[in-house]
């Protein structure tokens, strides 16, 4: 049992994780406090013969302050993730240095169109690999998700990473990874009978390694 | 309309005359019968969702082996006793409907809306006793269609019981058709219920408090069933709308849920989160009201704070409203809209703070008599603790991107719904339990059920919250097809065994409740010297409940008041220094 | 409108005779002797350059893979030596009414090695159609026919069986796994049993027909469909010859 | 009218609320009405911003002024009924009968022209699920003269008004009740609740439908 996250290969991270433990503490704090405190006042005040509860009805001063700690807390972990929600997600965090690619999402599988030699997408020469995502390591890429037939969820756990393929709408994610790996891409979003099995790799490569894996895939798509 | 042909007096009259077995047990208008009812429903049906809750944990604990007694099952379902996907799905999509529909929301509104609205406000029955008794069986036979779900071709519904569309609009996608129909047409049918019920509940307890039974002398209980009926009076016929859409989609071709041909996609998440938020108080909020009656009763104590535990039932059931779209962070929802929705969550985080440290006032310089339902009080207040603050971390975006349908979630919503509601659930019948069958449930088999349930229970939906923060998704059939889940295999069997313990040990509760019927000790009037009205009539109160009209003089929980030698003092015992309300003037 | 009233309500469960499988075995109707004894064999050509069948990029499921030595394709058009694979022939004209004798075999189609085995196949109406999985992880079968009822059912281990039952004649019923989305099978359900799947060498064989002229048709996914006559004899066989062009 | 012993007592006024527990109950009612027509409208119109390409403009599928008669209609009813309670409200028993029975007679009305303008509309060719095909609405679409695909206006167009139809046609027979009671001599000048609760929902639906005409007919 372990309340450490796993660990991080992308800048979302340090962000996510960073947020992650903050509120780890403070709730934390807060738990550890009335669980005692109930423990406490079950043995402490437990009826005992002879004795009398002590009628008391309330103390606005208590409240005020109940009120007023949880809520100062409570909004000071909003706006500490506001920041990074939009850093991640915002209309307009997508870096503009992104290495675009279309993700086909269908019952059961994940098709990652690529950019052709051309640099483009969208044109002949673009490839499609089936359940295989590859990307060069410290930089930004950027997914569409087209959803074909039910809604989806893109998750790469190491990255941090999720958001939902939703048919009919225009939905983009980026991240940047941080480690030369491969990692696990999972469905998280209930798609049909064959969920549990809808599952990808990506596989991070350093840019020299991923210039290569591009320009080989290339020469095979050429041949066919 | 039907309403208007309802006489004044439902219950005066009819006590005159001998009621048939049928008209006084199964045809009844008779709030308490109809509370009984539900109760029974509801349990029948609180163990078929633990059965099926079972047979997901065994898929997960042990996806390599055939359930135990699984070749029983047909082949569509189980072939030879290996659950199917399909199946698995059905499964967790029922286990979520018939929980959350027939179990814990008729249990709560139901059983307790029912039986202590009349009783605790000094009425004879609810403002509408033929309206009760339909919205029962309505709501009885929705359960039976439910059911018969799963005996259609193609299996019961399998989108989950959120029924996300296009999964659910399209039997292509998860090759149910009939299922899902069903599905649809039951929780229609049941919304019928749940509101005429709701629209009882409002009008009785506007209309027919006792004299001097005021506002701001309701107990908790009540303040939140009230609420409660109207979250639900106005929360349900939203999902009622979308549920009818989607079984338009499926049936007639209309195109709501249509992307391809002009209809939205995350309309159906909106429509469903905006009835879906409510809802979630909807199945907390009395469950919070009763353990505050039973909190204040077992510590020999005022509640603390009363006006603010009401404004913090009150604010909870307003911004409820303004929240749901926390439960779609991911969904490609405006991320702007992403902020609000974030701010407005953690807001309402703080009257659920309010109230957990109103219940530990009311337990500090008490008296606290630890009987089985301050037991379970306990336990509800530390369970839901462990819910709210769980709750936390998914509100905040960032860290919601992670753990987002994930096993945290499974773990944050079992920590509410069975921790909160379901330790609210046991509190709250073994406290009534006298008053409704007239006899005591065994205290001893009450304890042990409670110390093993807890214990079982943190066993089983702690360590979830470790398989959410390892990455473990939710309504995955089976973890080991993925590398980073494979390690987590032990926890997983971990959380089966316990599950499978927690589970066994509900016979204690069910055997109790069933023995004691029979061979409980009689109970008097007041087996808990509690304050309330239903404590002043017989055990079971009789037909019409009050013999003449009472008086109300105070508030509820005048528990140890300085006033009287015993440490309670009941809401109609007048005291010298009391005037008659109606003497007072209006 | 039609398929509320086939699949809602309350009733759909009284009447799920539909196509349920599970019970294993034939279709239940009594073993009759066939009508006659007469059969037409014949050959399907493929004329041209056969078209190349695109490869399957098995990387992300080793089992299957391995079960392919040489690169995996998918056997869309599978020409050998000019002779065409996987036309569905059946006799469509000429013949007397039924009812006609449903076989208590099954019909058998097997998902290895990531692909339908065989990837055509002809079935009776009331016949079952065993569907069996033979690799090691989950397919699943959907079928979305237009006149039979639609399924989407899984097999997540090997050997699995299950079973289907059409209900109504349909050329063609396709079969399709989601989870792998080159997979792709196509059943053929008539009312009678004169049909018949060219095989490798292309050849086909219908028998147990009563003497007649009939009317044949070929069927083939991608390149249409033919049609041809022919007159059998009583206990006589005749031959005939489909050529598909490239 | 009735003999005054067959009469009811006078309505006891409850503990709280100022209303008796019926009119309450109704006013509760359709507080829950108001929200399953505004998931109703709220998605049509979340649907109509989503595609507004598949709405046709105003009358070019819907027949408008059919409409508007039977949108006068369903105001005269209103009318009739609030006669109807001013009637009694007097106890007059002979008017509350005559406008009782009117009221009923201009919902059957309302009911009647909505089932004569389906069944024109489904002969057209504009369904639930859009064009039919072949229908002359299609033909008319294929030349550009309509939009290229109406699913979804036709979804939400059969599925309000017919649900607004539904709650018409409920409100037709618990007024039937209301009237045959009223014959019956069940309602007095003191007692009338009956006639009240079903006014109250009557003008309600009545309400709901002048709402409707106007987004989803007008504009």
């Amino acid at each position: 049992m372990s309340w450490i996250l796993p660990p991080g290969a992308s800048t979302f991270a340090g962000d996510i994780d960073f947020l992650y433990y903050v509120i780890l503490v403070i709730t934390g704090i807060a738990f550890v406090v009335v669980e005692v405190g109930l423990l406490v006042f079950a043995i402490k005040y437990r009826a005992r013969p002879g004795r009398k509860a002590q009628y008391i009805e309330g103390s606005i001063k208590a409240e005020i302050i109940w009120t007023a700690v949880p809520a100062v807390t409570l909004v000071i972990i909003g706006l500490m993730s506001g920041g990074v929600w939009n850093h991640i997600k915002g209309r307009n965090s997508i870096p503009p240095n992104a290495i675009p690619y279309e993700v086909h999402v269908k019952q059961f599988e994940w098709n990652f169109t690529y950019r052709g030699p051309d640099g483009q997408l969208g044109t002949s020469d673009d490839f499609i690999v089936r359940n295989q995502l590859h990307i060069p390591v410290n930089r930004p890429v950027e997914l569409q998700l087209i959803a074909e037939d039910v809604i989806h969820s893109f998750f790469v756990p190491a990255f941090r990473v999720k958001q939902d393929a939703v048919p009919g709408m225009d939905i983009r994610v980026w991240f940047e990874a941080t480690k030369v790996g491969e990692y696990e891409i999972a469905c998280a979003e209930l798609c049909g009978l064959g969920h549990y099995r809808m599952r990808a790799r990506v596989f991070v490569h350093s840019a020299e390694d991923y210039q290569q894996w591009l320009s080989d895939r290339a020469a095979a798509a050429d041949e066919e | 309309m039907a309403t208007s042909a309802v006489s004044l007096e439902p219950a005066a009259h009819v006590e005159a005359h001998e009621l048939s077995f049928l008209r006084k047990y199964i045809f009844s208008t008779d709030h308490k019968i109809i509370g009984i009812q539900f109760l029974l429903m509801s349990f029948v049906f609180l163990l078929f969702g633990g059965l099926m809750a079972m047979m997901i944990r065994w898929q997960l604990g042990f996806p390599e082996r055939p359930l135990p007694a699984g070749q029983l099952l047909p082949e569509t379902m189980a072939p030879g006793g290996i659950l199917l996907p399909e199946f698995y799905n059905s499964l967790v999509t029922m286990h979520g409907t018939i929980m959350v529909f027939f179990a814990i929301m008729p249990l709560l509104v139901g059983v307790f809306g029912n039986y202590l609205i009349p009783l605790k406000l000094g009425a004879p029955d609810m403002a509408f006793p033929r309206l009760n008794m339909a919205s029962f069986w309505i709501a009885f036979s929705a359960g039976i269609l439910m059911m018969a779900g799963f005996f259609v071709e193609g299996g019961h519904a399998a989108a989950g019981w959120t029924a996300y569309a296009p999964l659910s609009a399209d039997p292509e996608w998860t090759g149910v058709s009939g299922g899902q129909q069903i599905w649809l047409l039951s929780i229609a049918i049941l919304g019928l219920a749940s509101i005429m019920g709701a629209l009882n509940y409002i009008t009785t307890v506007v209309n027919l408090r006792a004299p001097g039974m005021t506002w701001f002398r309701m107990p908790l209980s009540i303040w939140a069933l009230f609420v409660t009926a109207i979250l639900v009076l106005l929360a349900i016929p939203i999902l009622s709308g979308a549920a009818i859409m989607l079984f338009f989609d499926q049936t007639i071709g209309t195109h709501f849920f249509d992307w391809t041909d002009g209809g939205q996609v995350i309309l159906w998440q909106h429509l469903f989160w905006y009835f879906g938020h409510p809802e979630v108080y909807i199945l907390i909020l009395p469950a919070m009201g009763m353990v505050s009656d039973i909190i204040a009763n077992g510590s020999r104590k005022p509640v603390f704070g009363y006006h603010s535990m009401v404004f913090a039932l009150i604010s909870i059931a307003f911004l409820g409203w303004v929240v749901w779209g926390h439960h779609m962070f991911q969904s490609g929802m405006n991320p702007t809209l992403g902020m609000t929705f974030m701010i407005s969550t953690m807001i309402i985080a703080v009257p659920s703070a309010i109230k957990v440290f109103n219940w530990m006032g009311t337990m500090w310089r008490g008296n606290i008599r630890f009987h089985v339902p301050m037991l379970h009080s306990v336990g509800f207040v530390a369970m839901f603790v462990i819910g709210g603050l769980s709750g936390i971390f998914m509100a905040s975006t960032p860290v919601d991107i992670y753990i987002h349908d994930t096993y945290f979630i499974v773990a944050h919503i079992h920590y509410v719904l069975f921790g909160g509601s379901l330790f609210a659930i046991f509190a709250a019948v073994t406290y009534w339990y006298p008053k409704m069958f007239g006899r005591m449930m065994n205290s001893t088999v009450g304890k042990v059920h409670f110390w093993l349930t807890f214990l079982f229970y943190n066993m089983t939906f702690f360590p979830m919250h470790d398989l959410g923060i390892a990455g473990h998704m939710r309504r995955i059939y089976d973890p080991s097809q993925y590398e980073f889940l494979q390690p987590l295999a032990p926890l997983n069997r971990f959380i089966t065994v316990s599950a499978l313990l927690l589970f066994t040990v509900q016979i204690l509760f069910a055997a109790n409740f069933i023995m004691s019927w029979f061979k409980g000790k009689k109970a008097g009037e007041n087996p808990w010297e509690a304050n309330g009205l239903e404590w002043t009539v017989a055990s079971p109160p009789p037909h019409g409940n009050f013999a003449k009209v009472p008086t109300v003089y105070r508030g509820p929980y005048e528990y140890s008041s300085p006033l009287v030698e015993e440490d309670f003092l009941m809401q109609t015992r007048k005291l010298a220094s009391d005037v008659d309300p109606a003497a007072a003037g209006p | 409108m039609r398929r509320f009233w086939v699949t809602s309500c309350l009733f759909a469960f009284l009447g799920c005779g539909g196509g349920d499988g599970g019970s294993g075995g034939g279709g239940g109707a009594a073993e009759t002797a066939p009508l006659g004894n007469a059969s037409i064999s014949g050959m399907v050509m493929f004329s041209g350059d056969a078209p190349a069948n695109p490869a399957i990029d098995m990387s992300e499921e080793p089992e299957c893979a391995a079960k392919h030595t040489d690169g995996p394709t998918n056997p869309i058009v599978s020409v050998t030596d000019g002779h065409l694979a996987n036309v569905f022939v059946r006799v469509v004209g000429g013949l007397p009414g039924g009812p006609y004798p449903v076989p208590s075999e099954p019909a058998t189609i097997d998902q290895n090695g990531c692909l339908y085995v065989p990837r055509v196949v002809g079935v009776m109406v009331g016949q079952t159609l065993a569907i069996t999985n033979s690799d090691p992880l989950l397919h699943n079968i959907k079928a979305v026919p237009t006149e039979n009822r639609l399924f989407n059912i899984s097999q997540p281990r090997a050997g699995m069986t299950s079973n289907r039952i059409f209900t109504a004649p349909e050329i063609m019923v396709p079969f399709e796994c989601s989870v792998h989305g080159w997979m792709n099978a196509y059943a053929g359900v008539v009312e009678h049993p004169y049909f018949a799947v060219s095989g490798a060498d292309g050849s086909f064989t219908i028998s147990g027909l009563p003497a007649g002229t009939y009317q044949v048709e070929a069927w083939h996914e991608t390149l249409g469909t033919q049609s041809g006559d022919v007159t059998v004899e009583a206990d006589g066989s005749a031959t005939l010859t489909f050529t598909f062009g490239g | 009218m009735a003999h005054p012993a067959l009469m009811k007592p006078p309505a006891r006024r409850e503990i709280g609320a100022d209303v008796y527990s019926e009119k309450l109950g109704m006013w509760v009612f359709l507080g829950s009405e108001v929200m399953f027509f505004t998931a109703l409208i709220g998605s049509y119109i979340i649907l109509r911003f989503g595609s507004p390409e598949q709405w046709a403009a105003p009358g070019q599928i819907l027949n408008i002024p059919l409409t508007a008669v039977n949108t006068f209609l369903l105001i005269c009813s209103s009318v009739t009924m609030v006669k109807a309670f001013a009637a009694i409200q007097d106890g007059d028993q002979r008017l509350l009968k005559l406008y009782m029975l009117a009221t009923v007679a201009i919902g059957a009305a309302f009911v009647g022209v909505q089932a004569y303008e389906y069944t024109h509309l489904v002969h057209a060719g504009f369904l639930p699920s859009g064009y039919s095909a072949g229908s002359e609405l299609a033909e008319r679409a294929a030349e550009g003269l309509l939009p290229v695909s109406v699913g979804v206006y036709g979804s939400s167009f059969y599925t309000m008004t017919g649900f607004h139809g539904f709650h018409v046609s409920v409100g037709v027979i618990c007024m039937s009740f209301v009237t045959w009671k009223a014959y019956r001599g069940a309602y007095t000048k003191e007692d009338h609740r009956g006639v009240e609760v079903v006014g109250l929902y009557w003008h309600f639906v009545d309400l709901v439908w002048i709402i409707l005409f106007t987004i989803v007919y007008l504009v």
